[in-house]
């Protein structure tokens, strides 16, 4: 009986100690984090990337592509 | 006429138990719940349903193919079994008890016997294999709930963290109840028991089964049920608590609204934290890396197509077998017991504690910053339930004053409680899985 | 030049059989079929597709572990497999033999020693075990039919169940040809795939797929295509019979207009479903319960997002699976036969006779009810193929009298048919399974 | 030979035997439970549930309470 | 205390070792090349962060359960394991080294024990067997790119095939680099590594994860990292050899506009490559037949729903975990070696040579054709790398002349680069599998 | 050592030789594929079949017949 209720003493400190640590430790890191986002990489640098429209895992765009090479040849057709 | 007989004493009326029947109702009620009393319908209609299922008599859906054997009790299937299983007789309760406590050869071995004999798994019994026990289900559905989750406002106020670490003292409390109540010999928990049971005040789903599955399989059933009803509960658990831990004035409290965060940001927090969970609780590890993985998958930009995926077709269809298998685990002899009792006590118990020290410890920042920088009842929301926790905390603020909107400031502590229950978690498994 | 005289040696054409040939041929005319007939594309895309994969000579794709090291048959690899299965010799036949016929235990001693060599299931193996063998794919593509289906019509005329029970006369009527076929020394079919070939007429696939898969999986690809080109063929096999059972003022016969159905009676009628299966016939619990379990995610209004991925992207990636894996049962071996013959014979005669006693009964309950109630070519849509059979009763009426529509009083039986051949499916796991 | 062919007659009239009465039962239960719940559930009152959208299972609806949020928060001031 | 000093012990700063920091740096130096950097980030944004799961320490997420017993060392598990292995110590080193080279039956009695010490695979580990060692992701995967491809320009242009598989010169340049690396004593590869690291060069991820999973499963964490990151890298990799290898006049030659493709072409084409394929190299029958699947799904136009699922979320999903299980082979012991080294230097050597041999048959081709009928540019097309190879050409031939768009003429090579490289993995896998 | 260069050495002249006789045979049965095609089965022909809105695996449509079936009702009522 004892042992058993010592067991979930232990826990409960343990367990609530350590949440306890985890989190502070992440409201310090997050902190740090996100002074130096702000300063080294401010937001207009931050949107820069993500351009690219995605293509499926390896896959092909030809769709895509073909549209563009339809306009293309159309705008190619008409300048002549 | 035999044939006749052979059907009759085939059917269900013929051979359902007291129990079997009890569980059906209680499944029905499930149902009921989940779809006019809107109690978590994603999980409860299907944990409702299984439940029917796995109660229907002789259809053993929820049983191993051994398990079926075990039932229909051939005599020379039963010998074979026994042969196996090294037990000397073949009385069918010492088989299924011996076949449950023996090591994972003999239940392969018995695997291999039943199936010569033409039985199999039933649906319900795969279907929890592959989807619970492995670990995979609640962990997919936790990187879907990674890619729904919007860390801004926790970003933007990173000291809402402590109200979702707060909020986690329920979880350990009724740890320290379940085993008071073996210790003074009330009921018959193990440590792990009381573990898993304490995890239903984490207050989130996905975590509690994975925990449950872990540490304490055989109340799976009654934790999750436990579990996701108190969540759809969460509008009639908390106000009361919050209203008496709180001054009118106090509820006033008007929060400044919260900075811009940049989506620099966005897409280093969930790295950041990987980094510290691989640091510091590895056992934390599988639970809180997909739930990271999601929400880089949501936050990187580039991959928006597996982002929808995961929050759509992979998260339902995961959800559709993760609640039938659920439902495989509320057989009769497991949740008709006083330890279901004790389950659900405990868990309203962890709900409430958890939901005052979060209260508390919002007073006590409040208290801290100068009085009227923090409205306390942004901390039942640390308990998690998101979204649901966020908006009682709004309700309760728009009722002490009308232009009081306390739910952005709300859904920092309430994801901090996501992330709060799985270390938590993690500490749990480590300790005592 | 040894190398390339291995490299042609180890070619297709170097090693096909006519089997292969004849069934890789018989897999480009399913696709002709599917592609611009039109017969059931959503299946015999993939059937086709992987009966002509499953014969790809030396591929192997079909195949188990052990099946392709026999079928390479190196000297050492054949007598560690000797030794394993209890035979003397090496001889390929004999050890094939000895392989289909062991016990659990060899078949998985046996698969460790072909692994040991460096052979592996086919792909084609592995789906089909993981989707057909476990029982899990008919009974997810049941799920999703049930996500799909309306029961308005039904329970706004509910008599109309006569008529999908009627219709299942077909299936019970082909059971006895089979078996008359073998007790006259024709064919030699067990009652088992009596049983088997009879669901045809149940005209439902994924139930054809499930009780052929534990009934009788040897024939499993000849009934799976009959069953789907049979529902293809069902404008052109129903009405003729249909004409030739009812007379022209039948055909005339207006329905009046069906009553509206409240949303709490289609949410309780798959529970009242369930709750008969489990009383009655636990052996169509998997099946039936997994309908009522689908129906009622679409009816209850609380889980649309479940009740959309189930008809949606879980139904189809099943669907790929379910069908690439009746494919694999295509070998030259098993489809080959006479019995292919006689399945194709048989199933058409249950369609034919499904549909004949479906209009029967109609005629039956149209006396009943004073001659001018009910339509007796809504009869012939008890044997589900839904919607197809509707569709071909409304068709037929409209040519009688232009402004009879029979398609939503068609509807009803159409439904009421996929329960019937899953209640007798029931009856027959139960009796010879 | 006739134990095959008596097999069949079996199953047959106990296949179709049971169909019938599953079927026949099935009609009344459907029926009772059709006037049962016009009786005691009429129409409106079924349509009162189903009223709140649906969160993704134990998911967040934060994009929702954002925009909430910001559309409240913009009243808000505007009202000052 | 003590607990307070297990759980330190337990942590991961107590116990990461150098290789593992290094591996989670790698990990995010993958996910920074493909955030910012959009490298391929659909398989380098799960492969990245895959890779920092399976090196957070003591976690063993991408261990198996037996690993995991022996890296837990409780001595009594040690023992039974090391009788099962028989092995006389209990040393966790010749555990391990005997536990990997023992055979199938072995493995599994050592599963069993590792099971009942209630050890179990880490979850990337799970992922891999299932998605991977089985080779069903890269297949499934393949199924989705057929079911995105339209073969139109290739149909138009058949004589384009030549380009495509002049390019896979750089597969088989590079497995003779890699023997001769071996053959020096620089390196130590054996035939079947220098075949999977050759395939990198054919510019097609599923390829190279699927011949590699089979060839050298060591090396595929590698391979695949450099397969994804050269693809990215086309774009830098390819203009200055296409330049160096041909004359302004030919850069500026303008192509005449492609035919119009028939539907009917495009559904036969699957087919007559179907039937080709397995008439000729069986061994590549696996990826090119589920390729024509996806692709004859595409085209049949009776099967839209099971192509749109093949194409979004079955190919999702699949590369959510074939990601995440990529990751898991990235581990220190088996990536931070010089081989690794060895890898990415020929890959991109194979890079190279295929893009040149590609270049150099287009200007043959067109010199044959009178001069002026092919822009040699779109021969480094046939690498595959699909579309990025194609996008490349056609910028390079507007560089040259603005009205030059290649594009649609760099379709035709660049998708039988696909082919090709199959059609070269079949061999390989053929004489060397 | 020799003994690999010479295995790499026939995989190379093997390997690319096959892919070039596969690829050459494929050349040649597209082009007939494509005469034939042309020929026998031309455009219009081939657009005619997919016709038929496609239901799921074995499902039902109901809804659309629901829907056509609520508007011939309607328009036969209002025809009378
Ligand atoms: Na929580
Ligand atoms: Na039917
Ligand atoms: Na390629």
């Amino acid at each position: 009986m004892d042992n058993l209720f010592s067991e979930g003493l232990t826990l409960m400190a343990f367990g609530m100690g350590f949440v306890f640590v985890f989190l502070t430790l992440l409201v310090f890191a997050t902190g740090i984090m996100s002074r130096l986002a702000s300063r080294y990489l401010p937001e207009p640098a931050a949107k820069a990337p993500k351009a690219r429209p995605q293509p499926a895992a390896a896959g092909t765009a030809s769709n895509n592509d073909e549209l563009v090479a339809v306009i293309t040849a159309a705008v190619h057709k008409y300048r002549k | 006429m035999e044939k006749l007989l052979e059907l009759w004493q085939a059917s269900g009326i013929y051979n359902i138990s007291f129990g079997q029947l009890t569980m059906m109702i209680i499944g029905l009620v499930l149902l009921f719940l989940a779809i006019r009393k809107n109690f978590e319908p994603l999980l409860l209609v299907p944990i409702g349903f299984g439940g029917i299922l796995a109660n229907i008599p002789e259809a053993g859906l929820a049983m191993s193919a051994v398990e079926n054997a075990i039932h229909f009790a051939k005599p020379e299937v039963l010998q074979n079994l026994a042969h196996v299983l090294g037990v000397s007789g073949t009385d069918v309760h010492e088989l299924a008890h011996v076949y449950h406590n023996s090591n994972a050869s003999t239940h392969a071995a018995a695997a291999l016997v039943a199936q010569d004999a033409g039985y199999s798994n039933g649906m319900l019994y795969n279907f929890y294999t592959i989807a619970i026990a492995s670990g995979a289900a609640p962990l997919l559905i936790f990187m879907g709930v990674g890619a729904m989750t919007d860390f801004g406002p926790l970003l933007a106020n990173p000291k809402t963290l402590f109200l979702g670490a707060a909020a986690q003292f329920g979880i350990f409390a009724t740890v320290l109840g379940a085993v008071a109540l073996s210790a003074f010999g009330i009921m018959d928990f193990s440590i792990q028991d009381a573990a898993a049971i304490g995890i239903i005040g984490g207050a989130d789903g996905p975590t509690a089964i994975y925990v449950a599955s872990m540490l304490a399989p055989h109340l799976l059933g009654a934790i999750a049920v436990a579990a996701y009803s108190y969540m759809a509960l969460v509008p009639l658990i908390q106000p009361p608590i919050m209203r008496a831990l709180t001054t009118e004035a106090e509820r006033k409290i008007s929060m400044s609204q919260l900075r811009h965060v940049s989506k620099v940001e966005k897409i280093m927090f969930p790295i950041l934290l990987l980094i510290l969970v691989a640091l510091l609780l590895p056992d934390a590890a599988p639970l809180l890396g997909m739930f990271c993985f999601g929400n880089l998958m949501r936050e990187c930009g580039v991959v928006d197509r597996l982002s929808d995926t995961a929050q759509n077709a992979l998260i339902n269809i995961v959800t559709i077998f993760l609640g039938l298998s659920v439902g495989s685990k509320l057989s009769a002899d497991k949740f008709l017991d006083l330890q279901t009792l004790g389950i659900l006590v405990l868990g309203i118990v962890a709900f409430g504690i958890g939901t005052a020290c979060g209260v508390l410890m919002g007073k006590l920042m409040n208290k801290m910053q100068g009085g009227n920088a923090i409205n306390p009842l942004i901390g039942s929301a640390g308990v998690s339930a998101v979204p649901m926790a966020a908006r009682v905390s709004n309700k309760l603020g728009l009722e002490a004053n009308p232009q009081n909107f306390l739910l952005m400031h709300a859904m920092g502590p309430n994801v901090a409680g996501v992330i709060g229950s799985a270390v938590a978690a993690g500490v749990m498994i480590k300790f005592v899985g």
